[in-house]
């Protein structure tokens, strides 16, 4: 058992799979002798050699379609973006190809992809590195997207979608990456896709999140109990297909709702969240769905990126006015 | 002035065996001696025509959707085919029935797929082919990928992947080739070059004076062949696969060729092009080529020809029944193959669409549909 | 006057566009001797010339890119993509550049271009000709998306469209194309974007829709209206920013929603309409927000696709049960 | 066998006017006998070094986001500005501070942007260049767009694109540069060969003898110049330029030169590649040539260059000063130039921001923030 950070438990959930299972790949820029731009394969060159972590030319489009040769031939490619702002070349093969496949083949062909891609803001970092565009990807039939909250999270989910038979687009946040630490037990178990986890068990409200801004939500979350307001925290984890079940079950009890994500507002996974309280959890509502989000502009250059970011002041401020809501 | 020094040069070649006549430019290739490889060709070809033309005659009566017919074009789809091995993986476009056919895909499945049904894509044949791919040039990549599976497994195998000279523009051929080259990947991309990407021309894609040269930018071979002369292309794509799978990295083969008809049912080409231009092209076109060479030889004549003739209209007509006698498929077998196992959280609605289709079905039955 | 089928009134629009500002050009996939696959650009090669009507090669990711450039330069380039499934390598520039030129640069170079597509399914078209990902772009700021539902919208909210000084995705029905016909006066006049056109009044239920799918809305309300129930329909018609004020207004009269789109559910602009209305609209919900929509699965080839299509009677059991709600 | 015809032929040239050690190859072009333009392009150069330096350093002391440094390039950007006239645009990557310099980009500008403020990129000076792109190579049609403009209006103006070898494994790159062959637009395309792409090595990107020849697949010309030597890039490129103007068309330029430190200041180049590779390449390095050259013509001193280094350091405090005194922006600009008016939609939400942004503020002066 160790305390790992985020993108250590990512790299050993990688180095599990690849020793397990001799299809699964890593592919990527950067990826080999540098690591990648993160360190997520720091080691895996030297342990796995150039045949299984293998460095691309900067070719995004290329990457994913080489995805999907490769699955079709029975390998389980990891491709690597470096940022989500540089993986969208590649969203016509994801859309139109990877996604598709199974079906279109009826099951002869199929793509057992991992598409890897850091995600989001909050680490002042260049144009172009701090997208949170699941949304994206979340609408598409047939792909799979899902969000790791902590290093043990990131490490079952990972091997869980390296497992998983067709694609999965996994995002993981890089203001998360280096800390906070948690115990993670490298023992080749997967935590279940398509379901949520409850970080916080609670009877008054509702926060549903994923991804980076769980950390606002927990802090949210302890101040709103130190205010005598028990929140139950939700991670959903897999934004597509989302485990309404859970979300539903818990507003049931709570009657109260906020979303908090830090994607743009405007069809986010929030409105898809919010739509399913609006048709089956309307009876339980006492209080309208509350959205805090990124706002519908582009997310600021570093200096500016924190009045987009949610905040745990605009959590709580939203809270607060659900919790009076009557 | 200063020093100015070459420091790379490139030549692209262009290979033809039979004159527009028929007439053959000696030496032909040893393999062409053989009476039987040569009908063996020239049948498939006219097979392919067969198809075609049958599959245009259906979708004109409402009986298929939108088909794309390779008229002219069948010297590049069958020879690249022929050149092929069976354990090799085919990525072709949609234009490339000659080569389908050849590798065993059925008429049957091509009419579902052109007919709307998903089965179309699930050959029976060669399982490892990849079906159509519909948006051009996307599925370069799709070659290189499984070219590098073959290469990862070190299996002595070869992705041949066919773009037509339109898809050429896209970044994704240039990416995958460009890649090919990097990893030496067997693969050969095959360029059916028939001067016409639905209205525009050669000229407007691209100011290549050769689409072979493409090749010069991933930094791979690339050759030009006569595209309606089969044995050029049979010779010249079999010789880049078999460098392929000995390990010497992949090329591209620019086969020259004609679209003789529309681009699809849903075209009409005299809207942009001259008929003129047209009717010089038939005076180059595949088929009788190579049957005035067999025809010269002494190896084909009339009874083998009409005999022929009623081959392909039988088996094409077999295959028309089969595809019109399928069972139509379930509307829920939607939901069956987006994954694996279907996701808890479509359930729902799988179930609202059965309730969907039983409504619909019961009103139909109840006769107000 | 005249009457006109949309893509005659798509026509129209284009070349009054151009015959008034010389700064519009039209560039495509065999647009110009052609007149485009659907025939939206006959006749504009003849009448304004190569410089201004311009075959491309088949390279997508780079006619939203040229848009850019041309954009920058004063140029109002109209880009039509034959289909929607064929857009997707434009996603990269449109997400990354064309949408955020203006902000990038403080409004020093802007993007004032009109993105437009062939949209839907219901024609029985091959593979990828039948994408209704409208969502994909609503989710990006600074695109504005619009769809319309009628030859006389179609020809308003483009000419609306071309003007605008910063890029739309103008996405147009193909089922919708050649018929119905409408009066259309081609007298330059846009119509406004950003707002719903209100296509019924009606007192008991808001059936909210946009492009093809306000066919089978029109015909549920009437098939509604011999049942005594009086629905108002909501055209949305751009549906990026949504104009929320009249959803809510007509929803605040009828306490009853059912929300209609081609598009897959999840994620989909139904999402966001429901998600607003179970916050700011949450007092005026007398019953469940309905979502009828296309299934979150790939739309099938064309002998299932009205499977997957929202009909009539879909559209009519979803408003039944959200009249039967109490 | 058969016929077999050479269809195209294409060579790829190298020139360089100066040797590593400064040593001219003669002869050289004329317009580098006059010493001010020599010793501008000198000072640009220092310039441009100055400020890379003083912006790593900025960055190390948490007073600048992530910086990409030009060290050992300088030759590339301040070659191919000083071979634009004022009225051409300029379409650079992230790494073209020397072209963007000497264009009328101010430092305080660039600080601005690599500090992550958008101001940097409304530049006061070039107000149709554009700003930096941070997605590799997707700037490239952009600059077909705008040679497009020039070309529809009739303007001999020139759009001028640079992009890093890594670049060129994009299909975006190939995508412009085939359309710009198509139309003969007036753009010319610089690939800023530095042999890296953050740690992937050029053999890793393609298996190409030369960047330059991936002109070869668009039908448009291309060669090579010693990158590191300045007199060579502006000959050459500027010779390009010109063709362009005249209605010639577009061409490629590589410019071979080598990136002398970390990608940016994120990377660890030393994870990646051997010191000795980097030791050797100082050797060639375009300052000290350039620097080599003047003294040996008697045009350059101690003197000058004590005067140079004061007058770049005082340039460079005065931009740091500037950024760092820069008053903060508004948080509410996020709104403000997403569209050329807010749309009504969006009020609330610029209304949240701004209520958000009292709380804070408030907060922060109460002192619980
Ligand atoms: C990415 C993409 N863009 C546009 C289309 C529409 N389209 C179908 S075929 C075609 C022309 C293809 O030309 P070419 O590559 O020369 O092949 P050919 O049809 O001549 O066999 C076009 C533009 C498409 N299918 N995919
Ligand atoms: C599309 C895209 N993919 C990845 C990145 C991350 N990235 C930034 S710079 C770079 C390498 C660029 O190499 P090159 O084109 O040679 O330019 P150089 O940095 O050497 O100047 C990469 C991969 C990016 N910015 N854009
Ligand atoms: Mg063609
Ligand atoms: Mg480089």
């Amino acid at each position: 058992m160790a305390e790992l950070t985020m993108v250590e438990a990512i790299r050993t959930a990688m180095a599990r799979a690849m020793a397990d299972d001799p299809s699964v790949l890593v592919l990527g820029e950067d990826i080999g002798r540098d690591g990648g731009v993160f360190r997520a394969t720091d080691g895996l060159l030297d342990r796995f050699g150039p045949d299984r972590v293998i460095d691309t030319p900067i070719s995004e489009a290329l990457f994913c379609g080489l995805a999907v040769g490769l699955g079709a031939q029975g390998f389980r490619p990891i491709v690597e973006f470096q940022f989500l702002g540089f993986l969208y070349p590649g969203l016509d093969q994801l859309i139109n190809h990877a996604s598709r496949l199974r079906n279109r083949t009826r099951g002869r062909l199929s793509c057992p992809t991992v598409v890897r891609s850091v995600w989001g803001g909050g680490i002042g970092a260049p144009e172009h590195h701090s997208e949170a565009t699941e949304a994206l990807m979340a609408h598409i039939p047939g792909l799979r997207v899902v969000l790791p909250s902590s290093p043990a999270r990131a490490y079952g989910l990972l091997l869980a979608a390296i497992a998983d038979p067709d694609p999965v687009v996994f995002l993981e946040p890089s203001r998360r990456y280096r800390s906070p630490r948690e115990e993670v037990v490298d023992d080749g178990h997967p935590l279940p896709l398509d379901r949520c986890a409850v970080l916080r068990h609670g009877t008054d409200l509702t926060l549903v999140s994923w991804g980076a801004t769980l950390g606002e939500v927990l802090e949210a979350a302890d101040a709103l109990a130190a205010e005598g307001v028990e929140a139950e925290v939700i991670d959903v984890s897999t934004v597509k297909p989302i485990d309404t079940g859970t979300i539903l079950a818990s507003v049931e009890r709570t009657g109260r709702a906020v979303i908090v994500h830090e994607a743009a507002r405007a069809g986010g996974i929030g409105a898809e969240i919010a739509a399913v309280l609006a048709d089956e959890g309307l009876t339980s509502l006492l209080a309208p769905v509350a959205r805090v989000t990124g706002y519908d502009t582009v997310i600021p250059l570093a200096r500016l990126e924190h009045a987009y970011l949610p905040d745990v002041e605009r959590i709580l401020g939203a809270a607060r006015r659900t919790m009076e809501y009557s | 002035m200063g020093s100015d020094r070459v420091v790379a040069r490139f030549e692209i070649h262009s290979t033809r065996y039979l004159e527009p006549d028929g007439t053959p430019i000696e030496p032909l290739p040893a393999w062409s001696d053989d009476r039987d490889t040569l009908v063996d060709l020239y049948r498939a070809m006219v097979r392919t025509r067969t198809f075609d033309a049958r599959a245009v005659a259906l979708q004109r009566t409402g009986q298929l959707g939108t088909f794309a017919s390779s008229l002219g074009q069948e010297a590049v789809a069958v020879g690249l085919g022929a050149a092929m091995q069976p354990e090799d993986v085919l990525v072709p476009s949609f234009r490339e029935q000659g080569a389908q056919l050849w590798r065993g895909v059925t008429m049957t499945e091509l009419l579902l797929y052109w007919g709307g049904d998903e089965r179309g894509s699930d050959f029976a044949g060669p399982r490892e082919d990849f079906p159509i791919s519909v948006p051009v040039g996307s599925h370069a990549s799709h070659a290189a990928g499984i070219a590098m599976a073959f290469q990862l497994r070190g299996e002595p195998r070869v992705a041949v992947c066919v773009v037509g000279d339109g898809a050429t523009s896209k970044g994704d051929v240039y990416e995958a080739l460009n890649f090919a080259g990097v990893r030496r990947l067997p693969m050969v991309l095959v360029v059916n070059d028939n001067q016409w990407a639905i209205s525009v021309p050669r000229a407007v894609q691209t100011a290549a004076t050769t689409l072979a040269q493409k090749a010069v930018a991933a930094g791979v071979p690339g050759e030009q062949v006569d595209g309606n002369d089969v044995i050029a292309v049979r010779t010249q794509v079999a010789l880049a696969i078999e460098r392929a799978r000995s390990g010497e990295g992949p090329a591209v083969i620019e086969a020259v060729t004609y679209r003789l008809t529309d681009h699809t049912t849903s075209d009409d080409a005299s809207r942009y092009r001259p008929p003129e231009e047209v009717t010089e092209r038939w005076a180059h076109e595949p088929v009788v080529r190579l049957r005035s060479l067999l025809v010269a030889r002494g190896w084909w004549g009339k009874d083998d020809e009409e005999g022929l003739t009623a081959d392909c209209r039988a088996d094409v007509e077999a295959a028309v029944d089969a595809y019109l006698h399928t069972p139509a498929l379930p509307a829920t077998s939607m939901f069956d193959h987006l994954h694996a196992e279907l996701p808890a959280a479509l359930a729902g609605q799988r179930a609202e669409l059965e309730a969907a289709v039983a409504r619909t079905d019961a009103s139909a039955e109840g006769g107000h549909g």
